[in-house]
Formats: structure tokens, C-alpha cells, sequence
């Protein structure tokens, strides 16, 4: 036992006071399970699993206490990605502050754009065009496909098969396109602007989204055939990390981590924005809570994305203005800026102090994002930079139920537990 | 004898990981390598040749002296289990008349490189891994060796190549199919492939006990996972597709002077090799891994049963007819 | 969510605090109370026993940067039965930057009073495992006051060492 | 060397130099410190449409030991250094290193506290890849010129 603790407890080479603590924080903690201690063979060992880890998507560091497989307890440690971009935020415009968005999950960065403008426009009391609602919305659904493509590829392939992980890239690549053809870049895309978006659908985007959405479905159908009745998948998710709606909501889980228990907290329908009150679909919901319910809410909110971008295409008017025509709000038109000396000094002025909300405003806003309630907390003191910009990100949420879901699970399980549960560490370490 | 049988599985574990890398691509609709030589055939030998010239690290807690012996075990326990294989009626190496016995010795014994190598390395993803593998090997051995035993029955001898003989008129796979799916799914286990490959399980252990392993002790395991492969399909040939023999060959195949009759064998058996090859890389490359306690329950409460209900079954059977 | 269970509520609230709703603050799209420190808890426990607030959303810290009760703690709550979100403000002084924790009554305050504590320096009494959450233990400082330059201090954080063998 | 004096002047050695080159450069199998959005386009690269296989560097090995090129996508915090240096520091040589993006190879647009303001002030970069993130096509052309340098450096003959 001596020799054991000896080895697990190397003394750590940087960081120390945080290794320190980090270790004696593990061993503070109540353990959800009941090991008998009086048994000798019941030697604890402590396994680190990350930063660098090909299972904890990025730079999560999960430090967890065996108990020959099973995890008797674990803390996760965040902050490996931990930039400070609330504390850039203070330090730029409000529309310079967009590129930092995408970066924030950089798996659908469309929707953070969204939900940044969103939080502004509300602040700044913007009305924005309904064609870019339209083509937001579209968006949003488009990166909320794309995000849960690769959330079904890296679970699937942190269970073990690795060939879904291409199939679905594959898919992912088709939407890429889209957004290259659209926005101009593959998926940072900083496309919405304060008041509109940058520019209007091409027909050929137009074409591409119509193309993309009638084949899609076959696809979602071909992954249904291959994983619903796949016993090995089935056994392995069905009942793991289950967790029921009160201690959901206690942890906080957001997304359709929460919506696997039960829960239908989607902020398209609990408070609806752009024209989401107008589409006809429906939050999908499980009850049972575990990973394979996670699974099917997710899979069924891809093809619901489906048919919220045709009813948008249905619904959308077909010519109009793609951002608001005040020049104090949103950017003019680059037809202004070069053709006309008042567009191009509204050009300057707009780059240089940006949109001005109230001093003193405080607003909040959130989008359901495809991985859960995205909102932006602003503090407005009245000049183009925001006093205090706060994010809500739901990773962070669903990280911090991780903690209490991994006890008691197996070494095997926190793979697919956390792509499962599908964090991104820039959304949840800001 | 002996030298012709090593040059032909050494290369085949290089063709073996080839195979691997295109047919992988091809399930997921890439390419594969194709840059290096004609179809990017040379690709292995550029893997090897890297991986011969890399710095050789050792852990400085590793107990060196297993951590060295470790990669060795799984390789030459490949080689030795092919003396027995018989490649066609005349070509073989030996012909004990206990080959099974020995299949299965040899066979055992080659978990402990996995083991010692998790141990010896000296590092916590690497022991998890040998303690899988540990487990994994004893529960699987138990239910394959009862599904050759179920073999033995109709062969009435130990001998591998009168097995073989034996399925001249009729494959051991259409007279006992129940254990042709449990010796499969134990070679597979043996042979640590997905969806067993929770030894080496990258998501989880990022390399299971070859963590700590660089340089050609890495490239061993890498060469040794394949030459089991190899193996294994030969195995699944020899024991229930009838080896060398042609479906049915007792009925209508003529007689053949010993030259042209061991090059058809060793066609045969070649062709059906590969395709065990290929099932077994289609496999790994489509299902998800199981998870340990699925495992065990899977080997001690389902196949363990079956193989022996099986053996009786067929024990019965072949009592009242003869 | 109608105009009559929203007055309900505040209603509830108004008459729990008693003088102590310091300012209720109905500009924005959601209420905003602001509460004297010493009642953050037994308020917080009322706002989710009695008035359903079961979900904390988040818990924004801000540096008002002024001399006294310099920063300010929001508590994001949501009602999921009326579907509605409340915020709970309190002031916080630079001189003894202390609160009471929640995390007794909603577990998911865990992370974010952590997050407050790391940002701002903020120290929660009672919180079961008061560690900064994203940046190392080691680190000093409290980057979201508004004293702290965005480009940091030089020196706060080591840079691993170029030289092999180290250990 | 007797070898060299039947066979010309450094015959052996340029042989075995050229086969070792030949080797390594064809087998460049990737280490992904996959740490930001970069990864995400790492993954494209290795993807169906991009197809890292072609160039024999489709085993992406989690292990540092088993790896020969460390691919750095995305922003380093000072946090994530340690472990980044630790990771190569376990990689067995020949090794090289490639800055994948803005952030990696300069802290980008992340000039802020938390970032370490390029990956080369603690690891010896090889190739830096702009962009933000960097498409696919550009990993391949890294990875190409990355196989272009071991081709040039000698392997076996030091001097002469």
C-alpha cells in the first residue's frame, strides 16, 4: 500500500500548489459509492486521464479513483483552454468581439454568432429583417446537424468503431460546403452581423441547402438501421450514466442532456425567437435518462432540424433587405460604403465604436444551441464595449453533471459518457 | 520446409496490415495509401524500416528484462502455432498426433506477452490493459477449447491433419455450425480484434499495454496482431471449411498426382484464408467494442453453456449412429 | 407566461423580503431584485422551495469598479413550471469579498460559484470545494477585476521548462 | 570501410541514408494534440475527403511513443504547456513539430492572458501553417513539406 501510494502520488513537476490541491480534493470527496474497506485486496488506484487523451475531446482531465474497473470517484479539471475571453470581450467591440464567438464552440459556430448578435440586438433594442431571421434560422439548423454528426461519429468511435466517425465527416464536409459557398469560410464563419447577416444566400447555396436536405434523411435513416438494433452499441449505452429529471435539474444539465431525462427545457419553444414560434416541430424527449436516450433525442433533433429548414425555405419571403437600413445599428451595404461618402464614414464609424446600447442596460438572451441554452449576460456602461459580458455556455453545465454521473461507472464507460454527453472545452473553459 | 512456411508468414503479416489499411479505407470511403509503390503495396515496409530506425526508449521503472522479453512472446508464438497447419495433404511441417492439445498450449501461452508487457512497462494505462487481457484470455480459451473438442468428436482423432481429412465429403462447418460461431468469435478474442480489443481499446487506454512501447518492440506488437490474424483465419480454415479441400471434393474431384493435387491445395487453402483475413479486418472496422463486464458475461454465461450443450448434443448424435 | 402569475410571483417576493427588495428592477426583459448580502440564502431557498426557481442557470460575478460594494453576484434562476427567469442581484465589498454559498441548495453552484471565486476573487462560506476552476492554484491573481491588464503579469504563469530533463 | 572502398566513396552509407529516408518520409505518423477548432479540421484531414492515408499518415497514434510528427491545433494556454512539452518530451527521436494555425504558431487572436503567445517559445517548430483555422489542404501541404525535410536532412552520415 505504501509502495502503491508511492507510485500513484509522484510529486508533480508543475503547477504544484494545483496538482495539490487538485489530488486532495479528489480524496476529500464524498464517494457515491460504498466500498467495503475491510476487504485487503481493495487497493484504490488513481488514474489521470488527460489533458491529452483521444477520448476527452480536446483538453479535458478527468482524475478518478479505481476501484479495480470501476470509478469509485473522479473530479474533472478544466481550464486547459481557458483564454479569458470574457475579459477580451470587455476589450472590443461588440461586432469585433463575433470572430471570438466562433471559436467558443467551434463545432456549430453559427449559432454562437446568432445568440452574440441576438443578446446585442436586444440590449440595443435592434429589430432585425425577417429574410436574416430566415437565413439564421437555416444556419442554426445546418450547424446544429453539423454538431451532432460529430458528436454521433467521436461516441460511436470512442466506443469502437471508428468507421461512423468517417461516414458521419463525410456528411459534415457536405454542410461545409454549404457554409463555404455561404459565408465564405468552411466553419468559422462569423456570418450574422448586429442587425442582419453579412450577406444573402447565393442561389447556388440555395441549391446546395435543398440538395443537402433532401438526401440527408436517407442517411439519418441508414445510421438508425445500423445502430437502433446493434446489440453491442444498445448494451453498452443502454442504462449507463442514467440520471432522473430532479437530479438533472439539480446539476444543472442543459440540452438534450437534460431533455433525455424528460425535461422539455428547449429555448426554441420555452421562449421562442427569430420565427421559431411559427415552425411546426416537435422537442423530442426521452425519459429514461441514460446514454441511449441521449442518443435518440439527439438523432430525432437532427431530423427535426430537417424540417425546420423546409418550412423556413417555404416561409421565407424571396427578395427584401438582409440588414437593418439604420446605418447608427449595422453596418451599410458595401454597395454604400464604396459608392457614397456617408456610407463609407457609417462604415468607419461602425468598425470604429460599433453599436451603442443604453448605459447602465443590463439584458440577457439565450438561443438553444445545439448543445444547450447558450446565452449571453451584457452590462452595458454606454460606450461600443460592453462593461461585462458574461457567457452562459452549456458545455460548462453539462461538464459539471459529468462529476456526479461518472461515480460508480467503469473505466470503459467515461468514453463513451463523455461523447455522450458531447462537451466542447473552448465553449466550457472561455 | 520450415524456412518456406516462415517466408510466408512474415510477409503475410505486411500484406496482412496492407490489407487492413486499404480495406478500411475503402469501408470508409477514402483511398488508403497508394503513394508508396505500384497501389501503395510498399507501405509496410516503409512503416518497418521507420520503425527500426526510431529511438528505442525503455521507462527507467520498467523491469527491463520483461519489458524487453514481452513483444517477443506473441510473435513466436504465431510462428510456432503454424508447424501444425497443414497446407495441403503432402505440405505440412509436422503432424503430431496431439496438434490440438498443442494449438491450444500454444495458443495460451501467448497472452503473456500481453501481460508481461502491461506490467513490465510500468504504467497504469498499460496494467489495465494486461489485466484485461489476462481475463479476456482465460474465459475465451475455455469455450474454444470445448468447441474443438465438439471437432475431435467427428475426427475421432488429435491429429490437425486428420481434422482435415476428416471434412473431405463434409465441412465441419455445415455439421456443427454451433461450433464454428463459438470458435470464431473465441478466435477473434484470441486474437485481441475488435470488438475484443478492449487489450489495447485506444479510446479509452490509448494504446493498452503497448502504451509505453516505441521503436520495433511497438512495431512486434503491430506485426504480431497481424500474424494472429493470419492464424486465426487459418485456424477457422483448418478446423470448419474443410483446410485444403474443395467444398464436397470427396464426391467429385478426381484423383490428382501429388504435385498438382498440393498446388491446388495450397491454393484452396490460401483463398480461404484471405477471405477469414478479410472478414476479420470488416469486423474490426464496423462493430463497436464490448465493454469488460459485457465480455465476461458474454464468455462465462453464454458461449461457456453453449459449447458445452453443444458438445453433448453432438457426442449423443454421433453415439447412436454409429 | 401571463401577465397574472408574473405578478403573483413578485408579489410572493415583495412580501417575503419586506423592505429588505432593496430595488426591483422590471426595465429589462426579466426582473431584476437586488438584495442585501445577509439574505442571499434564505432567499434563495424560498425562491426554489416555494416559487419553483428549481433551475440555476449560472452565477454572473461584475467589478462595478467603484469604491464601495465594488462587485455584484447575479444569480440566473429558472422556473421551469412558469417559465420565466428571474435575476437576483447582491453587492459585494472589495474589502471582504465574502458570500454565502448555494451550492446546499441547488448542487449545480458548484462550478459556477468556482468560476465567480477564480474570476473575481469572490470566496463563497461554506462551499464544499472552493478551488479555482480554470486557471492553476498557483496563479494570484483575479483576471475579471478591472485592474488586471488583458495581457496579463509576466511571470504569474511558468512556461514549461525547454530542457529535457527536468523533474 | 572496406564496403566503401570496393564499392566508391560513401556507397554503403548513402544506400542506407537514402532507404532510411525513403522509410521515414512515407511513414509519418502524426501525434494530434488536438487542443482547439484546429482539431476539428485535423479531423477533416485524416477524413474521407482529404484522405491523410495517401500520404501514410493515417495512424494517429495517441501514445507519444509510437508517433513521429506532433501536430499543435489550436491555442496553448500556459495550463496546457506542461503537458504539451511533457508529451514531447516522450516522443522518441526523430521527431518534428508542426504549428497548426494562427494560434499555435503566434497566440494569434487570442492576445490575452491565458495563451502563451506561440508554441516555438517551448517546442522546436518545424513547419508553422497559417490560417484561422488552416483548411485541410493546407495540413496535407504541411505534412508534404514535412516529408520534403526529411528527405533533405542526412540520417545516418553526419559529417562528410
Amino acid at each position: 500500500m505504501e509502495l502503491e501510494k508511492k507510485i500513484s502520488r509522484k510529486k508533480p513537476t508543475y503547477f504544484r500548489e494545483h496538482q495539490e490541491a487538485l489530488y486532495k480534493s479528489l480524496e476529500d470527496k464524498h464517494a457515491t459509492v460504498e466500498v467495503d474497506k475491510s476487504d485487503p485486496l481493495t487497493t484504490r488506484m488513481t488514474l489521470n486521464m488527460g489533458p491529452q487523451h483521444p477520448a476527452t475531446h480536446g483538453v479535458l482531465r478527468v482524475l478518478m479513483e479505481l476501484d479495480g474497473e470501476v470509478i469509485t470517484k473522479c473530479r474533472l479539471d478544466t481550464g486547459y483552454l481557458h483564454r479569458g475571453i470574457e475579459k477580451m470581450a470587455e476589450n472590443k467591440t461588440y461586432q469585433e468581439f463575433m470572430p471570438y464567438t466562433d471559436r467558443m464552440d467551434y463545432i456549430s459556430p453559427y449559432s454562437n454568432n446568432v445568440a452574440l448578435c441576438m443578446a446585442v440586438e436586444r440590449i440595443a433594442g435592434i429589430e432585425i429583417p425577417e429574410r436574416a431571421s430566415y437565413i439564421r434560422m437555416i444556419c442554426c439548423e445546418l450547424a446544429r446537424i453539423s454538431s451532432h454528426l460529430l458528436w454521433l461519429g467521436t461516441m460511436i468511435m470512442d466506443a469502437g468503431a471508428l468507421s461512423y466517425f468517417l461516414w458521419t465527416f463525410r456528411e459534415r464536409e457536405k454542410i461545409y460546403d454549404i457554409f463555404d459557398e455561404v459565408t465564405g469560410h468552411r466553419f468559422t464563419v462569423s456570418h450574422s452581423r448586429i442587425g442582419g447577416v453579412n450577406n444573402d444566400f447565393t442561389p447556388a447555396a440555395v441549391e446546395k441547402i435543398r440538395k443537402f436536405i433532401r438526401e440527408f434523411p436517407d442517411e439519418l435513416k441508414g445510421w438508425h438501421k445500423t445502430l437502433d438494433r446493434n446489440r453491442i452499441f444498445v448494451d453498452r449505452n443502454s442504462g449507463v450514466g442514467a440520471i432522473d429529471h430532479e437530479e438533472a435539474i439539480a446539476i444543472g444539465l442543459a440540452g438534450p442532456s437534460l431533455r433525455a431525462t424528460g425535461i422539455a427545457y428547449d429555448i426554441r419553444t420555452f421562449e421562442p425567437y427569430l420565427h421559431y414560434a411559427d415552425m411546426d416541430f416537435v422537442v423530442p424527449t426521452r425519459t429514461e435518462g441514460d446514454n441511449l436516450a441521449r442518443y435518440y433525442c439527439r438523432m430525432e433533433e437532427m431530423a427535426e432540424s430537417v424540417r425546420i429548414i423546409e418550412q423556413c425555405f417555404d416561409k421565407m419571403p424571396e427578395k427584401g433587405p438582409i440588414r437593418v437600413d439604420d446605418a447608427k445599428k449595422s453596418y451599410p451595404s458595401k454597395d454604400e460604403v464604396y459608392y457614397s461618402m456617408e456610407g463609407l464614414i457609417h462604415d468607419f464609424m461602425m468598425t470604429d465604436t460599433g453599436v451603442c446600447p443604453p448605459a447602465g442596460a443590463e439584458s440577457y438572451h439565450a438561443i438553444e444551441a445545439p448543445k444547450g441554452e447558450l446565452g449571453f449576460y451584457i452590462q452595458s456602461d454606454g460606450t461600443g464595449h460592453p462593461w461585462r459580458l458574461k457567457i452562459n455556455s452549456p458545455s460548462f453545465s453539462n461538464l459539471q453533471g459529468l462529476e456526479t454521473i461518472l461515480d460508480g461507472e467503469m473505466v470503459a464507460d467515461t468514453v463513451v459518457l463523455i461523447g455522450g454527453m458531447d462537451p466542447v472545452m473552448g465553449d466550457s473553459d472561455k | 520446409m520450415l524456412a518456406v512456411v516462415l517466408l510466408f508468414l512474415l510477409p503475410s503479416a505486411a500484406v496482412a496490415v496492407y490489407a487492413e489499411r486499404r480495406v478500411s479505407a475503402f469501408i470508409q470511403n477514402r483511398y488508403g495509401p497508394n503513394r508508396v509503390g505500384p497501389l501503395g503495396l510498399f507501405q509496410p515496409f516503409s512503416d518497418v524500416i521507420k520503425l527500426f530506425l526510431k529511438e528505442d526508449i525503455i521507462p527507467e521503472k520498467a523491469n527491463r528484462f520483461l519489458y524487453i522479453l514481452a513483444p517477443m512472446i506473441p510473435v513466436s508464438t504465431a510462428i510456432i502455432t503454424v508447424a501444425v497447419i497443414p497446407f495441403s495433404e503432402f505440405v505440412y511441417i509436422t503432424n503430431l498426433n496431439v496438434g490440438v492439445l498443442f494449438l491450444l498450449a500454444v495458443a495460451s501461452l501467448s497472452v503473456y506477452g500481453v501481460t508481461l508487457a502491461g506490467w513490465a512497462s510500468n504504467s497504469k494505462y498499460s496494467l489495465l490493459g494486461g489485466l484485461r487481457a489476462a481475463a479476456q484470455m482465460i474465459s475465451y480459451e475455455l469455450p474454444m477449447g470445448v468447441a474443438l473438442a465438439s471437432v475431435i468428436l467427428f475426427a475421432s482423432s488429435l491429429s490437425v491433419l486428420e481434422i482435415v481429412q476428416s471434412q473431405e465429403l463434409w465441412w465441419n462447418v455445415f455439421r456443427n455450425p454451433i461450433g464454428f460461431v463459438i470458435f470464431t468469435i473465441a478466435a477473434f478474442a484470441e486474437a485481441n480484434r475488435a470488438p475484443f480489443d478492449l487489450v489495447e481499446a485506444e479510446q479509452e487506454l490509448v494504446g493498452g499495454f503497448h502504451t509505453e512501447y516505441s521503436s520495433m518492440k511497438f512495431g512486434t506488437f503491430f506485426l504480431a496482431e497481424y500474424m494472429h490474424v493470419v492464424v486465426g483465419s487459418m485456424l477457422i480454415t483448418v478446423f470448419f471449411f474443410g483446410g485444403y479441400h474443395l467444398p464436397f471434393a470427396g464426391y467429385w474431384l478426381p484423383e490428382m498426382s501429388p504435385l498438382w493435387k498440393s498446388i491446388l491445395d495450397i491454393h484452396v487453402f490460401l483463398i480461404k484464408t484471405v477471405f477469414f483475413a478479410f472478414v476479420f479486418i470488416w469486423v474490426r472496422w464496423t462493430l463497436p467494442r464490448f465493454k469488460f463486464n459485457q465480455l465476461m458475461r458474454l464468455g462465462w454465461t453464454r458461449m461457456l453453456p453453449l459449447a458445452i450443450l453443444n458438445f453433448a448434443v453432438i457426442a449423443i448424435i454421433l453415439y447412436y449412429i454409429s | 407566461m401571463n401577465t397574472e402569475i408574473r405578478d403573483n410571483i413578485l408579489q410572493d417576493i415583495r412580501e417575503y423580503l419586506g423592505d429588505d427588495l432593496l430595488e426591483l428592477n422590471m426595465k429589462q426583459t426579466y426582473p431584476l431584485l437586488l438584495i442585501p448580502r445577509k439574505r442571499i440564502h434564505d432567499t434563495c431557498r424560498f425562491l426554489k422551495n416555494t416559487l419553483h426557481f428549481a433551475y440555476l442557470n449560472e452565477i454572473i460575478g461584475a467589478d462595478r469598479f467603484t469604491s464601495e460594494d465594488r462587485f455584484e453576484v447575479i444569480y440566473h434562476l429558472v422556473s421551469l413550471r412558469d417559465r420565466w427567469r428571474l435575476f437576483v442581484k447582491v453587492l459585494v465589498d472589495e474589502e471582504q469579498p465574502l458570500l454565502p454559498t448555494v451550492s446546499d441548495i441547488w448542487k449545480s453552484a458548484n462550478w459556477n460559484e468556482r468560476e465567480v471565486y477564480d474570476m473575481f476573487g469572490i470566496r463563497f462560506e461554506g462551499h464544499p470545494d472552493l478551488r479555482r476552476i480554470f486557471l492553476p492554484e498557483d496563479f494570484k491573481y483575479y483576471p475579471l477585476r478591472k485592474e488586471f491588464p488583458l495581457l496579463g503579469v509576466p511571470g504569474s504563469l511558468e512556461m514549461p521548462n525547454t530542457t529535457p530533463d527536468h523533474d | 570501410m572496406s564496403l566503401d572502398r570496393v564499392m566508391g566513396e560513401g556507397y554503403f552509407t548513402t544506400t542506407v541514408d537514402a532507404l532510411t529516408k525513403w522509410g521515414r518520409s512515407n511513414s509519418v505518423w502524426p501525434m494530434p494534440m488536438g487542443l482547439a477548432c484546429c482539431a476539428i479540421e485535423m479531423m477533416a484531414f485524416a477524413g474521407p475527403k482529404y484522405d491523410a492515408a495517401r500520404f501514410g499518415s493515417e495512424v494517429f497514434r495517441f501514445s507519444p511513443r509510437q508517433s513521429d510528427v506532433m501536430i499543435v491545433a489550436g491555442w496553448c494556454t500556459y495550463k496546457m504547456s506542461h503537458a504539451i512539452r511533457r508529451i514531447w518530451d516522450q516522443m522518441p527521436d526523430p521527431k518534428w513539430c508542426i504549428a497548426m494555425g494562427a494560434c499555435a504558431s503566434t497566440g494569434g487572436m487570442h492576445r490575452c492572458y491565458g495563451v502563451v503567445q506561440g508554441v516555438d517559445n517551448f517546442l522546436p517548430v518545424d513547419y508553422y501553417i497559417s490560417g484561422c483555422p488552416p483548411r485541410p489542404e493546407s495540413v496535407i501541404n504541411a505534412i508534404l513539406k514535412i516529408q520534403d525535410k526529411i528527405k533533405e536532412q542526412q540520417s545516418l552520415k553526419l559529417d562528410s
